[in-house]
C-alpha cells in the first residue's frame, strides 16, 4: 500500500521531468495527454490504495514511513516521510481526480497556446507539491510542499507572462504565500523548542503537554499559514487577482485543491488546535466574517471568474467554521463537495469564456443557453450545488457544517448559524445573478457578434474539455448522498479517527431542519437574482441611487483592502529602500570610504608635497629645522 | 689656557651657522661649496678644541681626515659645477628645479 | 718609522679586492679604450666576485677587529659587503646596453666598486672615524654616479642636490662626533658606550652629539624630516644608480645607524627611542602620502622607499633579537625588490627613448601589453613592496610588525599597516596603467641593446624576492645570524 | 596519497605555467579548464573518502619557515571540505564561462582564476595562522588584477573601494596573527591549536574585523557593490561565491574555535550587525535598478545572515550556516554568470531595457527561475533547508530575533521575485527589441547547469551534506558554546 503512496508522489515528478528534458521534441498534444495519463494511473494508485487503507482495521489506518533522513543538526532531523490515513486519502483522491480531469480539460484549453507542454509541466510540478504537501509526516516536509505550491500557483497564475497584470498577480499571490510560509515556519520554530520534534507524530503526542499559551502562539502561527494559503481574512487579497491566470488553474489550484490546503492543516493538527479553544473560536469568526464579507463583494463584480473566486473564498471561510467548531468531518465533506462544484463552475466559465473569445465580463454575455445547452445545463447543477440546494452535494456540506453549529449550542455557535445562513442567502444571489447574466436575459451586443461564428466552427467546445466537466457534474450532484443524514454517513465515520478528541456530530434533527431552513434561504436567494436580473440588469440604477452608491463603490474596490495595504506595506516598502539606497548606503557605506578617505589623503599629500619645489635652498632650509626640532625636543625633554 | 672650551665651542656653532646661512640664503652653487668648507671647518674647530679637552691626539687626526675629505668633496663639487656650465645651465641653484614634487 | 696599526689583510681583502679592481680598471681603460666596455664588465664582475668570496669565505666565523680596533669584520659586515656587491653587480648588468657606459664604462665601474668597498668599510666600522672615512668614499662617488648620465640636466641637478645635501648631512655627523668624543674623549663606539654607561648622561653635550649623529643617520637612510633630497635624487639619478640607492645603501645606513644606537648610545636610549620613533610614524605616513599623488613611478617609488625607511625604523625602536633580525631581512628583501622595480623602469625608460618620455603613470598605460614579462615582474615587486604573500616583502613586514606587536609598539605595527593601505593605493594605480586597455599595441617592442642584461637582473631580482617569500627560512636564518651582532639594548 | 596540498600546487602549478608559456588562447582555455576539472575529480575523490568523525584529513604538515614556527599544515575537515568543493566546482563554472565569452587575453584571465582557486584552497585548509593569511591576502591580488584588467567602466573607482576597505582589516589581521604567533609559549608557533584561548579582546577584534570586512558584514560592505557591479561575470562569480565566503568560514573556522571566550562575550554584536544586515541588505536589493545590484545587496544580506547564524552557538546555527554558505555560493555564482551572460547579449544588465525575455527562450526562462526560486529559499529547496537551520537556531537562543529575520525572508521573495519578472517577464524591454538576444546558449548553459544541478541535489538530500559536517561545526562552536553556557 505505501509503495503504491510512493508511486502516486513520484508521478506527477517523473511528468515534469520528462516534461522539461523533452520540452519542444514532444508534440503538444502529446505532451497534454502524457501528463494526464500520469495523473490517471496516479489518481488509480491513489483509488487503490484507499481501498487497501479501508480494508484495515480502524485502529491501522494510520500509517508513517520513513524514506531517508533529509536534513539534520545536532539532535535535529526530519526525514522525508509519509503520513498515510483516511484525511490524506480524501485529499489524494481529490487532487489526483480532480487533477486528472483538469489536465485533460487543459488539453483542449491550450490547444492553441505553444507553451502548452510549459503548462502541463507546471500543472504536474503543483500536483506534485500539493501531494507533497498533503502526504508529508513533519512540519519542515509539510512546509516543503506548502512552498512548493505556492511556487507552482506563482507560475501558473504567471503563466502568461507578457501580461503585466498576470505577473504583478502572481508576485502578490507568492508574496502572500509566503508570509504564510513564515508563519509556519516559526510555529514550527515554537514547537521544536517546546516539543524538541517536528513529526506529527510528535508534537500530537506532546500537544498534551503544551500550555495553552503555548499551544495558542503555535496554533495562531500555524493560522496564518492557512489564512495566506486559503485566502481567508486578511490575507486574502491575492486571490481574485489570481484569476489572471489561465482558468483550468483556477479550477484546479484556486478552487478545488490548494486553496483548501489551510482547511486540510486545521484539520491535520487537530489535537494541537484542540489545546488552544481560542484560536477555534478565532477561526470560526474570521469564517463568517470572511463568508459575508466574500458573499457581499461578489455581489457586485462583474468578472465572471471574479464572482467564482470570491464565492471560493466565502465557500472556504464555510469550511473553517466548520474545523473551527471542531466538526472537522463536515468541513472536509465540504471541501470534498467543493471541489466538485466549484471546478465544475470554473471549467463552465471556462467555456463560456472560450466561447467568447477570452471576454470575461458577464455585462458582455446574456442569452447563451441556447448557444451553449450543454455548458448552462452543467453550470445549473454547480450553481444549485453551490447554493446550496437539497439534494445537490454542496447543500448537504453546507448543511453539515452549519447543523454542527446548531449542534455546539454556544454564542460562537449561534453566530456561525445565523452568519452561514445569511452567507446562504447571499451565494443564492450572486450565483444565479451570474447565471442569469450569463444565460439568460437579452443578449449583449458583443455575444451577438462572437456566438455564433464561434458556435459554428468549435460548437461548445472541444470534446476534452466538455468530458471534464459532465464528469465534474456528476459530483457535483451526487457526492452529497454519501453523507445523507441519517441515512449514510460514510464521511464523517471514515473521518473520524483522525481526531483523538472526537468531533462535533449534530443529530439526524438538527440536519434535516438546518437542510430545510438552507434550502428555503437559497431559493430565496435564487429568487431575488431573478427579480433582479433575469431579464434585464436592473439591478445597477437600483443600487446606483441613494445612499446604496457609496456601499456599492466601496464593495466594488472589495472593500479597500488592497488600498489598505498598498499604503501602509507595498509604498513604505519601497519609500524605504529608495531611501536606503539613495540616503544611507550611498553615502555613508560607499561614497565616503572613497572619495573621503581617499581625496582626503591625497590632498594631505599634495599639501605635504608643497614643500617639495626644487629648491636646494628649501630643501636646506627644511634641514635645518629638522636639526633645530630633533635638538630642541631633547634638550625640552631633559 | 686662556681661552676657554666654551669660546671654541661659540666660536663653531657660530661659523656652523654662517655656513648654514650661507647654504640657505646664497644661490650661486660655488658660494654654497665655500659655505659647506665653512661648516666643514666649524667641525674641524670643534674636534680640536674637544681634542685639546680631553687630551690625545684622537680629535685632532680625526680633523687632519675631515680636512683631506673636504678637498675631495669641493673636487666633486667643482667638477660638477663645471659639468653644469658645459651643458650651458644657470648657475643659480634656484633654477635648479626640474626635480620637484 | 712610525707604527702604523696592525692590519688584518684578509679581514678587509674584499674591500681591498674593490678598490685593486677600481684602480686596475682605470688603468687598464686607459691603455685599451676600444674594449672599454668589455674590459669594465669583466674586471667589474670580476672584482665584485672576488669580493664575495672573500666574504663568503669568512661566512661564519669568529668576528675580526682590526685597524686598531675601529673596523669590526663579522658576519652583518659581511651580509653587507654581500648584499651590496650583487647590487653592483647588478647594476653593471642593467648598464650594459646604456650609451654612457659604452663611452665611460670603466670610470663608471670604478666609482662603482669604490661604492661597494665604502659601504664595506661603513658597515664594519666601530669608531666614528672609519664610518666618517667610509661614509665619505661611498658618498662622494655615489654623487658623481647620480651626475654620471651626463646628457641630462635631470641627472645633473640630482648629482648636485645630493652633494649638497649630502654634505650638510655629513657635517652634522661629524658634528654630532665631535660632541661625543668631547663627552666621552673616545671616537670608538665602544668607548663612547663605556663612558656614557658610567657617568650620567644628562650632559647637554651628549644629548646635542646623540641628536646630530642621529640626524646624520637619519639623513642617510631618508627618514623624516631629511628625506628632501630623496624624491630628487632618486628621480634625477640613472635609473639603476637609483635602484643601487635604494637598496644598498639604506641598507648600509641602516646598519650604520643600528651600531651606533645599540652599540655607541645604549645608555642614551631614552634619549634616541623616542625621535626614532617620531621619526618613524611620520616617515610612514609623510612618505605614502606624498607617493600617493606622484604620477612619476620612479619618484613614485622613491617616494616610497621614504616610506619605507620609517618601516625598517621600527625594527631598530624594537631593537630585540626578533626585531634586528627583521630589520635585516627586511632591507635585504628591499634591495633586491627595489633594484627589481628600477630594473623594469629602466627597460621602460629604454623602450621610451623615442618618446623621451619619462616614467610616467600616463606614459606606461598599456606597455604591459607589450612587455609581458617586465610588467609581470614589476606586479610582483610592487606586490612585495605593500608587502603582499608569497613575496619576501610579506615576511619582512610580516617579522618586523609582528615584533613590534609583541614588544608594546603595536601602535607603531598600526600606522605601519595604514601606511601599507595608503602605499597599496598607488602601487596599484602602476599595475592600472600598465594594463590599462585603452591605449594597447599588441605589437612587441623591438629589442633594445642591453635587454638581455635588464632581463637577467630582473629574473636574479624575482627569483630572490619570490624565494624570501616562499622558502625564506634560510634568509631569515643567515638574517638572524647577522644581526646576533648587534648588540641588543635592555 | 592525494593531500590538500596537491590541490594547492596543481592550479597554482598551472597558472604559472598558463602566464608564462605563449599558448594560443584556446589550449590555454582547455588546459586550464582540465586542470580545474581535475581539482574538482580530485576533490569528489576527498568527499567519497572522507570520514565524517575522523577530524582532520588528507593534511600535510611539514616545516616551512623554521625560524618564524611556521608549519605547512594543511588539511580537510567537513567544513574545509564543503567550501573546497564549492571552490573548485565555481572555479570550473567561472572558466568554462571564461572561454565560452571569450575573453581577450584568456590565458592570463585563466592563470588568475587558478591562482584564485590556489589561494582560495589555501583558506579554507589552512591549519596554520600565517598559511591561512597568506591565503586570505593573496587572493587578493588575482581578483584585484582581475577587476583592474577584465573589468567594467567603473573598474578603477572599484578597485579603491576593494582595497580601501580589505587591505585594511588584513594589515589588523597581520597584526594580531603576529602577536597570537610570536607570543606562544615554547617560541613562535603558528598552528592554530597552539593559538586556541590565548587571544585577547583586540587580537579578537583586530580578527573579527578583516573576516567581517571580507565577508562582508554590515556595516562593512561599501566594497561590494562596485567590485560585483565592475567586475567580468566569471570573476564576480568568484567573489561573490567563493571568495567571500573566505569571511564567513573563517568566523567558523578560526575566529569561534580559537577565541571561545570572546566568540562567546562578543556574539550578540555579531548577531545584531547580521540581523540588521541581513535586513538592510534586503531592503536595498528591493530598489536596485539591475541584477548585478539585486545579487550584491542579497549576497550581503546573506552573508550577514550567516554570520549572525555561527554566531548562535549551538549546533543548528553553525549547520545551517555552513551549508548556506555553500548554497549561496552556488547561487550567486550561477545567477552572476547569467547576469554576465545577459549583458553581453542584450546589451545592458538594467531592468529599465530588459524584460519579457521567457518568450521563446524556454531554457533561460527555465534556467534563470530555477535560480531566482532557489535565492529566494522557496520551501523544499536547499538554500531553504539551510535557512530553515539558522533559524531553527536563532529561535532556540532567541525567539523575538528569529521573529525579527524572518521578515527578511518575505522580503528576499519579494526582491528575487522583483529581479525574475523584471528579466523574464512583462513586456519586452527596448533593449531586448533592439538586440533581440537568442535563448541561453548552450556554453553558457553548461557552466550554469552544473551549479543548479547541485542545488537540486541538495535539495532532494541536504543529510547528506548535513551529515558530513555535523562533527566538525560541532566541534569548532563547542568551547565557544559552553562559554556562552549553552
Amino acid at each position: 500500500m505505501t509503495e503504491l503512496v510512493w508511486i502516486t508522489l513520484a508521478l506527477p515528478i517523473v511528468g515534469v521531468v520528462v516534461l522539461a528534458l523533452l520540452g519542444m521534441k514532444l508534440p503538444a498534444r502529446g505532451a497534454g495527454w502524457f501528463a494526464s495519463l500520469i495523473m490517471l494511473v496516479a489518481f488509480g494508485c491513489a483509488a487503490i490504495a484507499t481501498i487497501l487503507l479501508a480494508s484495515r482495521p480502524e485502529e491501522e489506518r494510520q500509517v508513517v514511513q520513513v524514506a531517508w533522513t533529509w536534513l539534520s543538526a545536532g539532535n535535529f532531523s526530519v526525514g522525508l516521510d509519509l503520513w498515510f490515513d483516511e484525511l490524506t486519502a480524501v485529499m489524494l483522491l481529490i487532487i489526483t481526480g480532480v487533477g486528472f480531469l483538469i489536465h485533460v480539460y487543459s488539453i483542449g484549453y491550450m490547444k492553441d497556446d505553444p507553451q502548452s507542454r510549459r503548462f502541463m509541466a507546471y500543472l504536474n510540478l503543483f500536483v506534485f507539491s500539493m501531494l507533497l504537501l498533503v502526504l508529508s509526516a513533519n512540519l519542515v516536509l509539510l512546509l516543503a510542499g506548502w512552498g512548493l505550491v505556492g511556487l507552482s500557483s506563482y507560475l501558473l497564475i504567471g503563466f502568461w507572462h507578457n501580461k503585466p497584470k498576470a505577473i504583478k498577480a502572481a508576485k502578490k499571490a507568492f508574496i502572500m504565500n509566503a508570509i504564510g510560509d513564515v508563519g509556519i515556519a516559526i510555529g514550527a520554530f515554537l514547537l521544536f523548542v517546546d516539543l524538541g520534534t517536528l513529526t506529527y507524530s510528535g508534537i500530537f503526542a506532546g500537544a498534551a503537554s503544551l500550555s495553552e499559551t503555548q499551544a495558542s502562539i503555535a496554533c495562531l502561527l500555524l493560522l496564518v499559514g492557512a489564512l495566506a494559503k486559503s485566502a481567508q481574512l486578511p490575507l486574502h487579497t491575492w486571490l481574485p487577482d489570481a484569476m489572471e491566470g489561465p482558468t483550468p488553474i483556477s479550477a484546479l489550484i484556486h478552487a478545488a485543491t490548494m486553496v483548501t490546503a489551510g482547511v486540510y492543516l486545521i484539520a491535520r493538527f487537530n489535537p494541537l488546535f484542540h489545546q488552544a479553544p481560542k484560536v477555534l473560536d478565532l477561526i470560526v469568526i474570521i469564517g463568517v466574517v470572511g463568508l459575508l464579507m466574500a458573499g457581499l463583494i461578489a455581489l457586485v463584480q462583474t468578472d465572471i471568474k471574479r464572482i467564482i473566486a470570491f464565492s471560493t473564498m466565502s465557500q472556504i471561510a464555510y469550511m473553517f467554521v466548520g474545523v473551527g467548531l471542531m466538526s472537522y468531518w463536515s468541513g472536509v465533506f465540504h471541501l470534498f463537495t467543493h471541489a466538485f462544484f466549484k471546478a465544475l463552475l470554473f471549467l463552465g466559465a471556462g467555456l463560456v469564456i472560450h466561447a467568447l473569445h477570452g471576454e470575461q465580463d458577464i455585462r458582455n454575455m446574456g442569452g447563451l443557453r441556447k448557444q451553449l445547452p450543454k455548458v448552462y445545463f452543467c453550470m445549473m447543477i454547480g450553481a444549485l450545488a453551490l447554493s446550496g440546494i437539497f439534494p445537490f452535494s454542496g447543500g448537504f456540506s453546507k448543511d453539515a457544517i452549519l447543523a454542527s453549529a446548531l449542534s455546539v449550542d454556544t454564542p460562537i455557535g449561534w453566530i456561525a448559524y445565523i452568519g452561514g445562513l445569511a452567507g446562504a442567502l447571499l451565494t443564492g444571489i450572486y450565483t444565479f445573478r451570474l447565471m442569469f447574466m450569463v444565460f439568460h436575459r437579452r443578449m449583449s451586443p458583443y455575444a451577438e457578434n462572437v456566438i455564433p461564428h464561434s458556435v459554428k466552427h468549435h460548437g461548445e467546445g472541444p470534446s476534452t474539455m466538455l468530458w471534464p466537466v459532465y464528469i465534474l457534474s456528476i459530483g457535483a450532484a451526487f457526492a452529497g448522498l454519501l453523507q445523507i443524514p441519517g441515512v449514510t454517513h460514510v464521511f464523517l465515520s471514515w473521518l473520524e479517527p483522525i481526531s483523538p478528541f472526537g468531533m462535533v456530530e449534530p443529530s439526524a434533527g438538527q440536519e434535516w431542519l438546518t437542510t430545510l431552513i438552507g434550502t428555503v434561504v437559497g431559493l430565496t436567494g435564487i429568487a431575488i437574482a431573478y427579480h433582479l436580473y433575469a431579464r434585464e440588469n436592473t439591478a445597477p440604477e437600483l443600487i446606483r441611487n441613494g445612499n446604496a452608491r457609496l456601499i456599492h463603490r466601496a464593495l466594488e474596490r472589495r472593500l479597500y483592502w488592497d488600498d489598505l495595504y498598498e499604503w501602509t506595506f507595498e509604498r513604505p516598502l519601497q519609500w524605504a529602500s529608495s531611501f536606503l539606497n539613495r540616503d544611507v548606503d550611498s553615502p555613508a557605506f560607499r561614497w565616503a570610504p572613497l572619495d573621503g578617505l581617499g581625496q582626503l589623503t591625497a590632498f594631505f599629500g599634495r599639501s605635504f608635497t608643497v614643500i617639495e619645489n626644487g629648491i636646494v635652498r628649501m630643501y636646506a632650509l627644511v634641514f635645518a629645522l629638522g636639526i633645530g626640532a630633533v635638538i630642541l625636543f631633547l634638550l625640552v625633554r631633559g | 689656557m686662556g681661552v676657554s672650551l666654551n669660546f671654541f665651542l661659540g666660536l663653531s656653532a657660530i661659523l656652523f651657522s654662517v655656513g648654514l646661512v650661507g647654504v640657505l640664503l646664497r644661490r650661486s652653487p660655488l658660494t654654497i661649496l665655500l659655505s659647506l668648507e665653512i661648516m666643514l671647518n666649524s667641525v674641524n674647530l670643534t674636534l680640536v678644541a674637544f681634542s685639546r679637552e680631553v687630551g690625545g691626539s684622537d680629535g685632532q687626526v680625526f680633523a687632519l681626515i675631515v680636512m683631506g675629505i673636504a678637498a675631495a668633496e669641493v673636487v666633486v663639487g667643482l667638477g660638477l659645477v663645471v659639468a653644469m656650465t658645459r651643458r650651458e645651465m644657470v648657475l643659480d641653484t634656484d633654477e635648479l628645479r626640474t626635480l620637484n614634487g | 718609522m712610525i707604527q702604523g696599526p696592525s692590519v688584518d689583510w684578509i679581514a678587509i681583502a674584499p674591500e681591498v679586492a674593490l678598490i685593486v679592481g677600481a684602480f686596475g680598471l682605470l688603468l687598464l681603460a686607459t691603455f685599451a679604450r676600444a674594449y672599454e666596455r668589455g674590459l669594465s664588465i669583466v674586471v667589474g664582475l670580476g672584482a665584485l666576485a672576488v669580493s664575495v668570496a672573500f666574504s663568503v669565505a669568512a661566512w661564519g666565523n669568529a668576528p675580526v677587529v682590526t685597524m686598531a680596533d675601529a673596523f669590526r669584520v663579522d658576519d652583518l659586515t659581511e651580509l653587507v659587503r654581500i648584499t651590496v656587491a650583487i647590487m653592483a653587480a647588478l647594476v653593471i648588468l642593467l648598464s650594459v646596453g646604456w650609451a654612457r657606459f659604452r663611452e665611460h664604462g670603466s670610470e663608471f665601474t670604478a666609482l662603482l666598486l669604490l661604492v661597494c668597498a665604502g659601504m664595506g668599510v661603513v658597515a664594519g666600522s666601530t669608531s666614528f672615524v672609519t664610518l666618517f672615512v667610509g661614509l665619505e668614499l661611498f658618498s662622494l662617488s655615489l654623487y658623481v654616479l647620480c651626475a654620471f648620465d651626463g646628457k641630462s640636466r635631470a641627472s645633473l641637478e640630482a648629482g648636485f642636490k645630493y652633494l649638497v645635501l649630502g654634505t650638510i648631512g655629513s657635517i652634522v655627523l661629524v658634528y654630532g662626533a665631535a660632541f661625543l668624543y668631547g663627552a666621552t674623549g673616545s671616537f670608538m663606539y665602544g668607548g663612547v658606550a663605556a663612558s656614557l654607561a658610567e657617568g650620567g648622561s644628562h650632559d647637554s653635550i651628549v644629548t646635542l652629539g646623540t641628536a646630530l649623529v642621529l640626524i646624520g643617520l637619519l639623513f642617510k637612510v631618508g627618514a623624516m624630516p631629511f628625506h628632501m633630497w630623496v624624491p630628487d635624487v632618486y628621480e634625477g639619478a640613472p635609473t639603476q644608480v637609483t635602484g643601487f640607492m635604494a637598496g644598498a645603501t639604506k641598507l648600509v645606513a641602516f646598519v650604520a645607524l643600528a651600531r651606533i644606537v645599540l652599540e655607541a648610545l645604549p645608555a642614551v636610549e631614552h634619549l634616541w627611542s623616542p625621535v626614532l620613533i617620531i621619526a618613524a610614524v611620520v616617515t610612514i605616513i609623510g612618505g605614502n602620502i606624498a607617493a600617493l599623488v606622484q604620477t612619476n613611478v620612479k619618484r613614485m617609488i622613491a617616494w616610497s622607499s621614504v616610506g619605507a625607511a620609517g618601516y625598517a625604523l621600527i625594527g631598530i625602536i624594537v631593537n630585540g633579537s626578533d626585531g634586528l633580525r627583521g630589520l635585516v631581512f627586511y632591507l635585504a628583501a628591499y634591495a633586491f625588490t627595489a633594484m627589481g622595480a628600477f630594473a623594469v623602469i629602466a627597460v621602460f625608460e629604454r623602450d621610451q627613448v623615442r618618446e623621451k618620455g619619462y616614467a610616467t603613470l600616463d606614459g606606461m598605460r598599456g606597455w604591459g601589453f607589450s612587455r609581458p614579462f617586465a610588467a609581470m615582474a614589476m606586479v610582483v615587486f610592487l606586490l612585495a613592496f605593500a608587502g603582499f604573500p608569497p613575496t619576501a616583502g610579506f615576511i619582512g613586514k610580516f617579522v618586523v610588525s609582528g615584533t613590534a606587536v609583541t614588544h608594546g609598539y603595536a601602535y607603531l605595527a598600526i600606522i605601519g599597516a595604514i601606511g601599507s593601505v595608503i602605499g597599496l593605493g598607488y602601487y596599484l594605480r602602476v599595475i592600472l596603467s600598465m594594463y590599462d586597455r585603452s591605449r594597447k599595441s599588441d605589437v612587441g617592442l623591438p629589442a633594445s641593446p642591453g635587454l638581455g642584461g635588464a632581463t637577467l637582473v630582473i629574473l636574479i631580482c624575482l627569483a630572490v624576492v619570490l624565494l624570501g617569500g616562499i622558502v625564506p627560512g634560510i634568509l631569515l636564518d643567515w638574517s638572524g645570524q647577522a644581526s646576533a651582532f648587534l648588540a641588543v639594548v635592555k | 596519497m592525494i593531500t590538500v596540498s596537491w590541490l594547492i600546487a596543481l592550479p597554482a602549478i598551472a597558472a604559472i605555467v598558463l602566464l608564462l608559456l605563449p599558448l594560443g588562447q584556446k589550449i590555454a582555455g582547455y588546459l586550464a579548464l582540465l586542470v580545474s576539472l581535475a581539482v574538482a575529480g580530485a576533490v569528489i575523490g576527498f568527499i567519497y573518502r572522507y570520514e565524517p568523525l575522523g577530524g582532520l584529513q588528507f593534511g600535510d604538515n611539514i616545516a616551512w619557515i623554521n625560524p618564524l614556527g611556521v608549519r605547512w599544515h594543511v588539511a580537510l575537515n567537513g567544513v574545509s571540505l564543503a567550501m573546497v568543493a564549492v571552490t573548485a566546482l565555481v572555479t570550473c563554472c567561472a572558466i568554462g564561462y571564461g572561454m565560452w565569452a571569450r575573453r581577450e587575453r584568456s590565458h592570463a584571465s585563466f592563470a588568475l582564476l587558478l591562482l584564485t582557486e590556489a589561494f582560495l584552497i589555501i583558506v579554507f585548509t589552512a591549519q596554520d595562522l600565517v598559511v591561512f593569511y597568506i591565503g586570505f591576502e593573496g587572493m587578493l591580488i588575482p581578483l584585484l588584477v582581475l577587476l583592474a584588467a577584465w573589468g567594467g567602466k567603473g573598474r578603477k573607482a572599484a578597485m579603491v573601494q576593494v582595497i580601501a576597505y580589505t587591505a585594511m582589516g588584513t594589515l589588523l589581521m597581520l597584526l594580531a596573527i603576529a602577536w597570537l604567533g610570536f607570543t606562544a609559549p615554547g617560541g613562535p608557533n603558528f598552528d592554530m591549536v597552539a593559538a586556541i584561548g590565548r587571544g585577547n579582546d583586540w587580537v579578537f577584534a583586530a580578527f573579527a574585523f578583516a573576516l567581517a570586512i571580507k565577508s562582508p558584514l554590515f556595516p562593512f560592505h561599501g566594497w561590494v557593490l562596485p567590485a560585483y557591479r565592475e567586475s567580468s561575470a566569471e570573476v564576480a562569480a568568484v567573489l561573490s561565491g567563493v571568495a567571500s565566503k573566505a569571511g564567513g568560514f573563517a568566523f567558523l573556522a578560526i575566529l569561534v574555535p580559537l577565541f571561545p571566550e570572546q566568540s562567546a562575550k562578543y556574539a550578540w554584536v555579531f548577531i545584531t550587525l547580521g540581523a540588521i544586515g541581513f535586513l538592510y541588505g534586503a531592503f536595498l536589493a528591493f530598489r536596485q535598478p539591475d541584477g548585478r545590484g539585486v545579487v550584491a545587496y542579497s549576497s550581503i544580506a546573506q552573508m550577514s545572515f550567516i554570520i549572525l547564524g555561527i554566531f548562535l552557538l549551538n549546533d543548528r546555527g553553525a549547520t545551517g550556516a555552513t551549508f548556506q554558505m555553500v548554497n549561496h555560493a552556488l547561487v550567486s555564482a550561477a545567477l552572476f554568470l547569467l547576469a554576465g551572460w545577459l549583458e553581453t547579449q542584450a546589451g545592458s544588465g538594467s531592468f529599465k531595457h530588459l524584460g519579457g525575455l521567457a518568450r521563446s527562450r524556454p531554457v533561460l526562462a527555465t534556467t534563470a527561475l530555477i535560480l531566482g526560486m532557489a535565492a529566494l529559499a522557496v520551501p523544499g529547496s536547499s538554500v531553504f533547508a539551510s535557512e530553515f537551520l539558522i533559524l531553527l537556531g536563532a529561535y532556540e537562543n532567541y525567539w523575538w530575533l528569529g521573529a525579527i529575520i524572518t521578515l527578511g525572508i518575505v522580503l528576499a521573495a519579494m526582491y528575487m521575485l522583483r529581479w525574475v519578472s523584471a528579466v523574464l517577464h512583462e513586456r519586452e524591454g527596448d533593449f531586448v527589441g533592439t538586440h533581440n538576444p537568442p535563448d541561453l546558449h548552450r556554453g553558457a548553459l553548461l557552466c550554469i547547469v552544473p551549479l543548479a544541478l547541485c542545488l537540486l541535489g541538495l535539495s532532494i538530500a541536504p543529510a547528506q551534506f548535513t551529515d558530513r559536517v555535523n562533527a566538525t561545526t560541532t566541534a569548532m562552536i563547542n568551547a565557544a558554546a559552553k562559554e556562552a553556557g549553552r
